[in-house]
């Protein structure tokens, strides 16, 4: 479903993805961890083109991503991103948020989207806020109604860019629940996270990423988690620092 | 219509021209336009350069009692003081220090008329700058006052040594372009009989009637100066650069 | 000292009223103008086109670093040669303001655009949104709301600048004072009365402007 | 030929008249957009035998910019009180003159200054883009004193300077003088000193090379003199009350122009001062 | 050392705490959690001084933090404080920040001065970052020389606002070693922290507080976490929360 081959990437002088290779297949959960500028969100970034690269090729359902002629905006609006920091549009009302895009890209009426974005903002329980805006809800709802979003354009596949790391810790669980849910309904999901707990639950790859962009680790999550002897270096000292404490 | 640059080698009183275009000088000598042109450039730099100093004193004072805690009645002074700076044209603060200030109060009677000029710009300005700080401060994380105030700063301590130098730091830009200001807002300045070079423009073109070759000196004069202060401003910003530190920006206002 | 009282209402509607309709017009027409100039000015710039930029940025910086009064003095100077006939100093007036505020709007327009976080940017093009939908369904609705309150501010200074037109005699508000207390022998009492004047109207305004920044706001 | 007023005039169904806002008596306003004074009435007396029933329009002019304006055509005709002087003549065209000026000395009442000399060591006010700050620095040159300039953006600038102290005289055209010093709320309390420092000629002022219309001009004025039609709104003028303030400004017709109403002309301020 | 009694605190007409007890001895470690907005940094704040009370008493060292006469600076600098965004002092270098508030407040001479902060530098481990300006060090760094910073004024106590909640996953282990080390030898210690890791290994005491401002645990980490059952529901919930994933 997903095929990154080859990819590197610069900005200017400084090369931040080194020849990284993944494939990801429907229903496959994959998460990506790596230290903080190892180039993680900008490598989930160029899966839906939002970042250029200057080497390899990308393939999102048979569509090449860096190609000429690619219609990007089509792409896209197949592909269902969820941001660290929610993006939410502060302006508009939840559902708003949950419909702009289904009327304006997809070219739903505005009733269909309604009705399929309350449907999702159900799903991720918030049915409650739906004329609030985000400004009014805690993160961990902005969260959730970003996610609801993102699902109202039946994607075909989600990716994550940590979805968790900018929310108070009471409200980390609510959003990994509702990632779980959707990993266990069998979407197809690339995660950029530092949740262990929820890689050692749901993901059946991880990936793991070093500093300059280069892809050290891609094996199932049993081999990663259960198999420490066979981990490189850095990867080890990576896990012992975020699990120690 | 042909421009005749010559103009500015004149004599301004029998309108001969002059060889070398400079006049002999001196309180009886002779004097060409040019003499008059840099003159004028002179008096431009004279009254920007101190309205700017008064600017960024009381800017800086108004500005800090705006944002000092537990002091509603400084802070009240202070936003009084700015509303009252900005919400009048700075041609009729001029007017008012120039003609309505000596009279109510008399010991501004023997003022020079140069130094009413900068007080009046000087104050106006002083506004928008103490705005300006007001903001600079007030956009540093909360946490900055806190950790000052916890390591055992006093008020003026912490401000002095946390807030202040960051703030600065950081309105770099909009001072800028208050700097850039002031030079411009000079040219009120003519309003008043200070021999600016607007005021230049406007006797010389009359005298001469070549109106384009001096608007166009006196343009190109003034591009000079908001170019130098632009230059002298990014100094400042390159020489106080934290490192490790991405500057913000501001901007607005004229 | 002073003595107010030669300011009746015969006075404020003989010489007053004239002169504060003339500034409030030419502020009204030279912010709607300017703004549109601006805009364009603005997108010019953001445009990343070296030939739609280049020309913008000259146009900006340049004015920028003019006093008001110069600008005044060359349009009312060059416009009636340019356009071959002559134009009375109030439209002289209109015109300089327009060009003059419309680097000054430009400037406003692009750093509220630039104010936009760049993951703003990134959740409509994700969410499929072309550049011209991402503009106008994203980024500018936010845009306006987080530059109005800069954009009124430079409209009160604007209303301040019109003092300047004297200069080419064009008959605005303070102008109106001048002449009234000139002929009227209290120069000093006008002075006096025509900055209470501008005082209440820009100080009403920048309230104004606050209430309605609280108003209009992105709840965040 | 674009220089054809009488032409411009009958296309465009409207002449423009350029008058100044406060050289009392000469020209001055009222408010509300009217204008009144001797040259003001005197031309819209030329305008209206030139150009029978075509509507009037006033636009205030300055100092600075009223040979621009009248180049550029924004003004058909200035009638306020402009120098006819050579350095203006290469621009513009003059009427015959209709009122000679001499530049002399304002000072306040018990002043020490009596002449020209005495303003050594003292602070001496003009208005801003006017011929008397250029004669005020040739005599600051040719008599070898030293004196401070302030300069105000008009007349009534330049007097304020003179009332409130800041300036110790106000050297500027006897007429301008006498019409501020009778408007002031304090007329006794001014007086005109001084040898004559210079005697100017004031006419109307219309564009250069348009021979129609300074001739019709220039006939009309001519008649005015012969008829009396000008020692009459002279007599209006400077010698009974005007308004606003119902004030005379008293100054009688000098001989100069005395002299020139017998046989007017259009010469330049160099050949009076020869 | 530290005594809170029946305070009570206001902003406009919300309560943020209410009536709140804790005594705090010396070389005690208090650990202090809560839901996000319950008051937690509210109340550390009260303890220097850095908010005020409009009800009930501090007592810090014997002295009354909202005495009207207290000298508060110099109260505030025998306080030691660490924040959540570490707040030094971005326009000046590391050693600059470890000695200013030495010099200026207690008016130890530059060489003292510089002596006594590069000893704390060393101690968290930094000394080669001592001429770095703040924003030339990552989150953990710039922790840790926060924490220094604070250590070189020689305080009696030490409060933490929340110190790794900015932090990237692999830095919040270095600073809590440091701070694991300062609790072992015997510094009197006020800690706002979601990391329960960090309570179970050196806390004596843990205090939770609810929206609203009012504790409703305050006892000893045992108890704590040995003894769930005897927890009130709010704080069973919260617990829930943030250890489930
Ligand atoms: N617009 C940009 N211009 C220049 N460099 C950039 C830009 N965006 C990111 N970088 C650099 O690229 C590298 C990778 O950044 P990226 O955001 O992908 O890292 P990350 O793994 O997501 O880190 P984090 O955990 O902090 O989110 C970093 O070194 C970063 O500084
Ligand atoms: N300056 C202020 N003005 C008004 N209300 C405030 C102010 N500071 C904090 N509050 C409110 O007081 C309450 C307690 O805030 P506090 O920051 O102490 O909570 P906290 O427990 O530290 O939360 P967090 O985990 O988010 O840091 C919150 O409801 C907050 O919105
Ligand atoms: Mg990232
Ligand atoms: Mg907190």
């Amino acid at each position: 479903m997903i095929d990154i081959r080859n990819v590197s990437k610069w900005y200017g002088p400084v090369q931040v993805l080194n020849d990284c290779n993944v494939q990801i297949n429907k229903g496959d959960v994959v998460v990506v961890c790596g230290p903080s500028g190892s180039g993680k969100s900008t490598l989930i970034k160029t899966v839906n083109g939002l970042e250029p690269i200057q080497k390899g090729e990308i393939f999102v359902d048979g569509v090449q991503v860096n190609g000429k002629s690619t219609d990007l905006p089509k792409l896209r609006s197949r592909v269902g991103m969820v941001f660290q920091h929610f993006e939410l549009f502060p302006h508009l009302s939840v559902t708003e948020n949950l419909t702009i895009a289904q009327v304006k890209v997809l070219g739903r009426s505005a009733d269909d989207a309604k009705s399929r974005g309350l449907k999702m903002l159900d799903r991720v329980g918030l049915m409650a806020h739906k004329d609030k805006y985000p400004g009014q809800l805690s993160g961990g709802q902005q969260q959730r109604v970003a996610i609801a979003r993102a699902l109202s354009m039946d994607p075909i596949v989600m990716l994550f860019d940590e979805p968790t790391s900018a929310l108070d810790p009471e409200m980390v669980g609510e959003v990994l629940d509702v990632m779980v849910n959707l990993a266990k309904e069998g979407m197809t999901m690339m995660v950029v996270t530092h949740e262990m707990g929820f890689a050692r639950k749901v993901a059946n790859r991880v990936i793991f990423i070093d500093v300059g962009g280069r892809i050290l680790e891609d094996c199932s999550k049993d081999e990663f988690f259960g198999n420490p002897e066979a981990r490189q270096p850095r990867t080890k000292d990576f896990l012992n620092k975020i699990l120690s404490h | 219509m042909a421009l005749d640059w010559q103009v500015f080698c004149q004599d301004t009183i029998d309108k001969t021209v002059v060889k070398g275009c400079f006049g002999t000088g001196g309180a009886t000598g002779t004097q060409t336009y040019l003499d008059w042109l840099l003159q004028a450039w002179g008096q431009t730099i004279i009254v920007a350069g101190l309205s700017l100093i008064v600017a960024l004193v009381v800017g800086a004072i108004i500005g800090t009692i705006r944002t000092l805690p537990d002091n509603p009645w400084l802070a009240r002074i202070g936003n009084w003081w700015v509303e009252l700076f900005r919400n009048i044209p700075l041609l009729v603060q001029i007017f008012l220090w120039y003609h309505v200030v000596p009279v109510l109060i008399p010991a501004f009677a023997k003022t020079p008329k140069l130094a009413l000029v900068v007080f009046g710009l000087g104050l106006f300005t002083s506004a928008r700058v103490a705005e300006q700080l007001r903001a600079g401060i007030q956009a540093l994380p909360r946490g900055q006052r806190y950790a000052g105030m916890a390591l055992g700063f006093t008020t003026l301590q912490y401000y002095r040594y946390v807030l202040l130098p960051m703030a600065f730091r950081i309105i770099i830009p909009p001072l800028t372009s208050e700097a850039m200001n002031i030079f411009k807002n000079s040219s009120v300045a003519f309003a008043v009989s200070i021999t600016e070079l607007t005021f230049f423009a406007q006797q010389a073109g009359e005298e001469t009637a070549r109106g384009i070759e001096i608007y166009m000196a006196v343009t190109v004069l003034y591009v000079i100066s908001a170019f130098a202060i632009n230059r002298i401003m990014a100094f400042i910003e390159k020489r106080s650069r934290v490192p490790g530190l991405v500057a913000s920006t501001g901007g607005g206002g004229h | 000292m002073l003595d107010f009282s030669f300011f009746t209402g015969e006075v404020f509607r003989g010489y007053i009223l004239q002169g504060l309709y003339f500034s409030l017009a030419l502020t009204a027409v030279s912010t709607l103008g300017g703004t549109v100039f601006g805009t364009v000015l603005a997108l010019m710039r953001l445009s990343g086109k070296g030939f739609l930029a280049w020309p913008a940025t000259v146009y900006v910086n340049g004015m920028r670093s003019i006093p008001l009064l110069m600008v005044l003095l060359w349009f009312f100077l060059l416009v009636p040669f340019i356009i071959g006939r002559p134009i009375g100093a109030e439209l002289t007036a209109v015109i300089t303001f327009i060009a003059f505020e419309a680097a000054y709007f430009s400037e406003i327009v692009r750093a509220g655009i630039q104010s936009i976080a760049r993951g703003q940017i990134f959740a409509g093009q994700a969410l499929g949104m072309s550049y011209g939908q991402n503009m106008r369904l994203v980024i500018l609705p936010q845009a306006f709301r987080n530059m109005t309150p800069v954009f009124l501010t430079q409209t009160i200074i604007l209303f301040q600048d019109t003092s300047l037109v004297y200069i080419i005699t064009a008959h605005d508000l303070l102008h109106g004072f001048t002449v009234a207390g000139n002929n009227l022998s209290h120069p000093r009492e006008s002075f006096i009365l025509a900055a209470v004047f501008y005082f209440v109207i820009c100080f009403s305004l920048s309230w104004a402007v606050k209430k309605l920044q609280a108003k209009i706001a992105i709840i965040r | 030929q674009a220089n054809d007023t009488i032409a411009k005039v009958k296309a465009g169904g409207k002449v423009v008249m350029g008058t100044r806002e406060s050289s009392a008596p000469l020209a001055y306003t009222l408010g509300n957009n009217q204008f009144v004074g001797y040259h003001v009435e005197l031309c819209q007396r030329i305008l209206k035998s030139i150009f029978p029933g075509v509507p009037v329009e006033y636009v205030a002019v300055t100092s600075a910019n009223r040979i621009p304006l009248v180049q550029n055509g924004t003004v058909d005709i200035e009638c306020g009180s402009t120098t006819n002087n050579e350095a203006r003549q290469k621009d513009v065209a003059f009427g015959l003159t209709t009122y000679v000026t001499e530049v002399r000395t304002a000072v306040k009442v018990g002043s020490p200054v009596k002449s020209v000399a005495d303003l050594n060591g003292k602070t001496v006010a003009t208005t801003t883009g006017t011929t008397s700050v250029a004669l005020l620095r040739k005599n600051k040159r040719a008599q070898g004193i030293t004196f401070n300039e302030v300069y105000g953006k008009d007349h009534a600038d330049s007097f304020l300077l003179l009332e409130s102290g800041r300036a110790d005289a106000f050297v500027m055209d006897d007429n301008i003088l006498a019409g501020l010093i009778a408007g002031s709320s304090n007329p006794k309390g001014f007086k005109i000193v001084g040898e004559t420092l210079n005697v100017e000629p004031i006419a109307v002022m219309i564009r250069k090379d348009d021979p129609k219309f300074k001739a019709a001009v220039d006939d009309y004025i001519r008649k005015a003199f012969k008829d009396g039609e000008i020692k009459l709104l002279y007599k209006k003028w400077f010698l009974d009350p005007i308004p606003p303030k119902n004030v005379a400004v008293n100054l009688p017709m000098g001989s100069v122009l005395t002299e020139l109403s017998k046989n007017p002309n259009d010469k330049p301020a160099e050949a009076f001062n020869k």
